[in-house]
């Protein structure tokens, strides 16, 4: 064990963000100390050794919390970050446990001891897999140690093949998740549709098999239900989307939001170069994300946004960026077939509520969005006050649908707060 | 050929020899199977459902002109022997082809979601 | 010119083609950091995912999940045995240029099986959206090879490289040469065609990997794009052809830059979204690679 | 050393098209096929026919991969997470797989095979393209024809807008009408 010990003194530490409403000032920090150390933050629970929640916890933000800590491989860390000045010395000290000779993958929870809920698992409102025979929640070894009995714990009720392990209490528990999973997949479209018709079979891993319904081509398709959020980083805090997916295709969104948590007084710049970075990430534009990313921490430390000039260009310039995101989540929607540009006209804009105005000459689309930021961060570095709207959740469902997945995260993201004030002239 | 089949076994044993390590150094053995990253949220159907691509037609489209490197390939090695008549021949055959490319491309079948 | 090596170079070449592959790793590091210091990340994060616990997920397919990454690795390896090395060259295949092709389309069937396997949703689209990906590269890639075969009259890696003894590829078909980089990119699911493993997707392919299996599939990246690199120096670079140093080391240098170019464009640019690039593949690249055929062809009857 | 590679690659050829019959997955049987395809380019390697070997390898990958797409948005239980069979029609099969083989075996064993006249070409791969722009020309161009014919065909059944969609139906539009903008043009 001594080479585990060597490698794993190296180890950075690569956190997977969860920000709970009113986290933003502890996510930043976060990112300022990852970038610090020039380690990216994980987009997914098997690339990070640390789960980050940054602001204060909730009922509903533990659960997903859990069921997300039970994903991460070990080695593990758990590490709550409520206030941005508790970034330094909570991450700091992860990491030391991640590095430290004496770490066991059974003490991989959180200092603090906070958050107790166990995994949800497969449904909230279904019987628990975790039955009492299988030493489930009972096996608990404490609060501070949120799914930790999962190393050891029921196995068999997550294998592909539930009866190869025979038991008589597996058969029980696939039944009823199996029951459960009916439900679920039926509810979408009022019936078992199912081609396959797998009623009173075994569900492999107590999940349904995607069940068909109507495209908007008038083919009939399996239809994936997909939920991103909260956990999902870079990702507004506290929102949910579900979506349904046909292929990578969005027929259906909807979305909801966990209850506001405390608000931060916000410096609108940050605030813009903030968004800006989330949406440059999900372009895939890392150069330019890192830019504004830093150029966020500068104006948040108080420090002048040098280099502010020379990356607004590099972004306006970028053929490449406005060929990828025109004419991407356009608003308002007529549905898939509007045509972007012509159709948003500053009466559908109205009609649409909140929707920035983006002056007279960009589309409503992600890239008229970004630009519009763009605008009014030009705006603040010019020395002039400028006021943000509050996105509005409700422009997400007619927004995502007909897009792809991907698209999807792009247009999420694009509808941040957007600035009011007199639209610069574009340039072109 | 003998090569080919050095190389091949040579890295696959390097893919195994590196499982190998991974075993010797990890902190922890491959646990039970976990649920698929959903934000968070359980997973309500196996993401391994009939997948609908919509760029069907392109693969159509792509096999087709696919099809025409098997002779593209020799066809290279006696352009210089046959001469003129190889090059207009083949290019002939080319433009047939891309003919076919605008007309889907007119169709919409480059354009999909 | 390019000869026939001894048996045991073709595991040189593999030994060559992994140095460079960190060398490239290494570079990325340094970039994301802006500093030495980041020279050290990419040895870091192996020393992280060796001691990581692997994992599985719910009613995946391990048998296919975990064979795609390592018949990328596998496939790199066994493309890069038909680059010349200077003078030498591990395997003379009369069929070089062909053999590279058929090798890099095994990153198809690889990264097609990373994403199915995890039975994830993420890697499900991701598997989908590279093989879009190779639909809309692969033709402009095809022509690219086959022009330059053109100019040689040859498929023997050699013998292209013979060909340029005069003038390099690159100067009389720049339009191949830019689909060829273009295709090296997205083979190795670099840079703007990073679309499979993108932040949208939560990592796409790599979304439910950690571990060793985490760490093969990066490698295969590197690997691949490296090979690819490496093949663009006899294609279209003059191969190990310069003044003064050896010819092994012009080779490796003139790799060494492809790589580092292909490297340092990850920042420069965003993401391409395939619904935008088959489109403009099919109907710019694909047109303007069949007139550089075109005219080598006219070329090589006038010569 | 040859003859160990081939009998490998002959009886894993028949195992992996065996299997693609045995497995559950719809991925699994097309993976299954593609390794078979891979076993059969490796023997035509071993005949010293470089070109047609590597080109079966190449083709296969891409066209299997193609395949898996469609076996998996049309048949059910793409995975085999749900216990299924693929057997159809037992009996019938077996009857007519038995006969089929009898008949190629037979024809192996009876049919008398031609004594090799001359040597090899040191050149199959050129060999070929000579053939493709003279004797075969005709053959060729029929397959240009006939991969056009596909082309617009397959658009034709399978795109469900077509240009009187996107233009309208005098086809008066300049940029055309669809649900998301290509990278070409708007």
């Amino acid at each position: 064990m001594g080479l585990t010990t060597a490698l794993r003194r190296r180890t950075p530490l690569r956190p997977l963000i969860v920000t709970a409403p009113g986290g933003e000032p502890a996510r930043m920090a976060v990112e300022r100390w990852c970038d610090r150390h020039a380690w990216s933050p994980a987009y997914a629970p098997a690339q990070a050794n640390a789960l980050v929640v940054c602001g204060p916890g909730s009922a509903a933000l533990d659960a997903v919390v859990a069921e997300v800590w039970h994903q991460l491989p070990l080695p593990r860390r758990r590490v709550t970050v409520r206030a941005a000045d508790d970034a330094d010395a909570a991450l700091r000290h992860a990491l030391a446990a991640l590095r430290s000779p004496s770490y066991r993958p059974d003490d991989a929870a959180e200092p603090d001891g906070h958050g107790t809920g166990g995994p949800r698992y497969p449904e909230p409102d279904q019987p628990a897999p975790d039955l009492p025979a299988q030493g489930g929640p009972g096996g608990h070894d404490g609060p501070g140690e949120p799914g930790g009995h999962r190393e050891h714990g029921e196995p068999s009720g997550y294998d592909v093949h539930g009866h190869e392990h025979g038991g008589h209490d597996d058969r029980a528990h696939e039944h009823s998740a199996h029951e459960g999973g009916h439900e679920h997949s039926g509810h979408e479209d009022g019936g078992h549709g199912h081609g396959h018709g797998h009623g009173g079979m075994v569900l492999p891993g107590g999940v349904a098999m995607a069940d068909r319904g109507a495209d908007r081509d008038g083919l009939m398709l399996d239809r994936l239900h997909v939920t991103l959020g909260p956990a999902l980083y870079p990702w507004p805090a506290g929102l949910t989307v579900r979506l349904v997916l046909q292929g990578d295709v969005v027929q259906e969104a909807a979305a909801e939001l966990l209850p506001a948590g405390p608000r931060h007084s916000v410096v609108p710049a940050v605030r813009l170069l903030d968004q800006a970075h989330c949406l440059l990430v999900l372009a895939g534009w890392p150069g330019a994300a890192r830019d504004a990313r830093r150029l966020r921490d500068a104006v948040r430390a108080g420090a002048a946004p040098t280099g502010y000039r020379r990356w607004a260009t590099r972004v306006r310039r970028s053929r490449m960026l406005r060929w990828s995101l025109s004419g991407l989540g356009p608003l308002p929607g007529g549905g898939p077939g509007t045509p972007t540009g012509a159709g948003s006209s500053a009466g559908a804009r109205a009609r649409a509520g909140a929707v920035p105005p983006t002056g007279a000459g960009p589309a409503n689309d992600v890239y008229g969005r970004l630009s519009a930021w763009l605008d009014g961060l030009d705006a603040v570095f010019a020395g002039r006050a400028i006021e943000l709207v509050e996105p509005d959740p409700g422009l997400l469902p007619a927004a995502l649908a007909g897009g792809d997945l991907a698209a999807a995260r792009l247009v999420v993201a694009s509808l941040g707060a957007a600035p009011v004030h007199e639209p610069v002239p574009e340039r072109a | 050929m003998t090569a080919v089949l050095l190389v091949a076994g040579v890295a696959s044993l390097a893919v195994l020899a590196l499982y190998g390590v991974g075993r010797l150094v990890r902190v922890a053995a491959q646990g039970a199977p976990r649920a698929p990253f959903l934000s968070g949220n359980p997973p309500v159907e196996h993401a391994l459902s009939r997948y609908h691509v919509r760029w069907y037609t392109v693969t159509m489209l792509f096999l087709a002109f696919d099809m025409e490197m098997v002779f593209m390939y020799p066809w290279t090695l006696v352009v210089a022997t046959v001469g003129a008549s190889a090059v207009i021949e083949m290019f002939a055959f080319l433009a047939v082809l891309f003919a076919g490319v605008l007309y889907a491309w007119r169709e919409g079948a480059l354009r999909w979601v | 010119m390019v000869r026939q090596a001894p048996l045991w170079t073709a595991l040189l070449a593999g030994a060559v083609l992994l140095a460079l592959a960190t060398i490239a790793a290494v570079g990325r590091g340094v970039a994301v950091a802006r500093r030495a210091a980041g020279a050290g990340t990419p040895v870091a994060e192996v020393a992280r995912l060796l001691a990581q616990q692997r994992r599985s997920t719910l009613a995946a397919d391990r048998l296919l999940w975990r064979s795609g990454p390592a018949a990328v690795c596998v496939a790199a390896a066994l493309a890069a045995l038909v680059v010349p090395l200077g003078r030498w060259t591990a395997w003379d295949s009369p069929v070089g240029v062909v053999w590279f092709n058929a090798m890099e389309v095994v990153v198809w069937a690889g990264l097609w099986l990373v994403g199915w396997g995890a039975n994830s949703v993420w890697g499900v689209v991701a598997g989908y959206r590279f093989l879009a990906q190779g639909l809309a590269y692969e033709l402009p890639h095809m022509f690219a090879l086959t022009t330059v075969a053109l100019g040689a009259g040859s498929l023997r890696v050699g013998d292209v490289v013979a060909a340029q003894s005069g003038l390099w590829f690159v100067v009389w078909m720049p339009v191949a040469f830019v689909a060829y980089l273009v295709a090296a990119l997205a083979m190795a699911f670099w840079g703007p065609f990073d679309a499979p493993a993108q932040a949208d997707l939560a990592g796409g392919l790599g979304a439910e990997l950690s571990g060793v299996d985490a760490l093969l599939l990066r490698a295969g990246r590197y690997l691949m794009l490296t090979a690819a690199a490496a093949f663009a120096v006899p294609a279209f670079l003059g191969g190990g052809a310069g003044p003064l140093l050896p010819a092994w080391l012009w080779s490796l240098l003139k790799t060494v830059a492809v790589l580092g170019f292909l490297v340092w464009l990850r920042d420069r640019l965003p993401t391409v979204r395939m619904e935008r690039y088959t489109e403009l593949s099919w109907l710019v690249l694909l047109p303007a690679t069949l007139v550089q055929a075109l005219l080598v062809a006219i070329v090589v009857l006038l010569r | 050393m040859q003859l160990v590679v081939f009998v490998v690659c002959a009886v894993g050829a028949v195992a992996a098209g065996a299997a693609v019959f045995r497995v559950d997955s719809m991925a699994r049987a097309t993976f299954a096929l593609l390794a078979s395809f891979v076993f059969v380019a490796v023997d035509v390697l071993l005949l010293h026919l470089a070109y047609l070997g590597v080109l079966v390898i190449l083709m296969m990958i891409m066209e299997m991969v193609v395949m898996a797409v469609f076996m998996i948005m049309y048949m059910m239980n793409p995975a085999g997470l749900m216990p299924m069979s693929m057997m159809h029609n037992r009996r019938g099969a077996l009857a007519i797989s038995a006969g089929t083989f009898v008949l190629l075996a037979a024809g192996i064993l009876l049919v008398r095979w031609p004594a090799r006249r001359g040597a090899p070409p040191a050149e199959p791969t050129r060999q070929l393209g000579e053939a493709l722009m003279g004797s075969k020309m005709l053959v060729m161009m029929v397959l240009g024809l006939a991969l056009f014919a596909t082309m617009v065909a397959t658009v034709v059944l399978a795109q469900h807008r077509g240009r009187y969609d996107r233009y309208g139906d005098e086809l008066e539009r300049r940029v055309p009408d669809d649900p998301i903008r290509g990278g070409v043009g708007r």
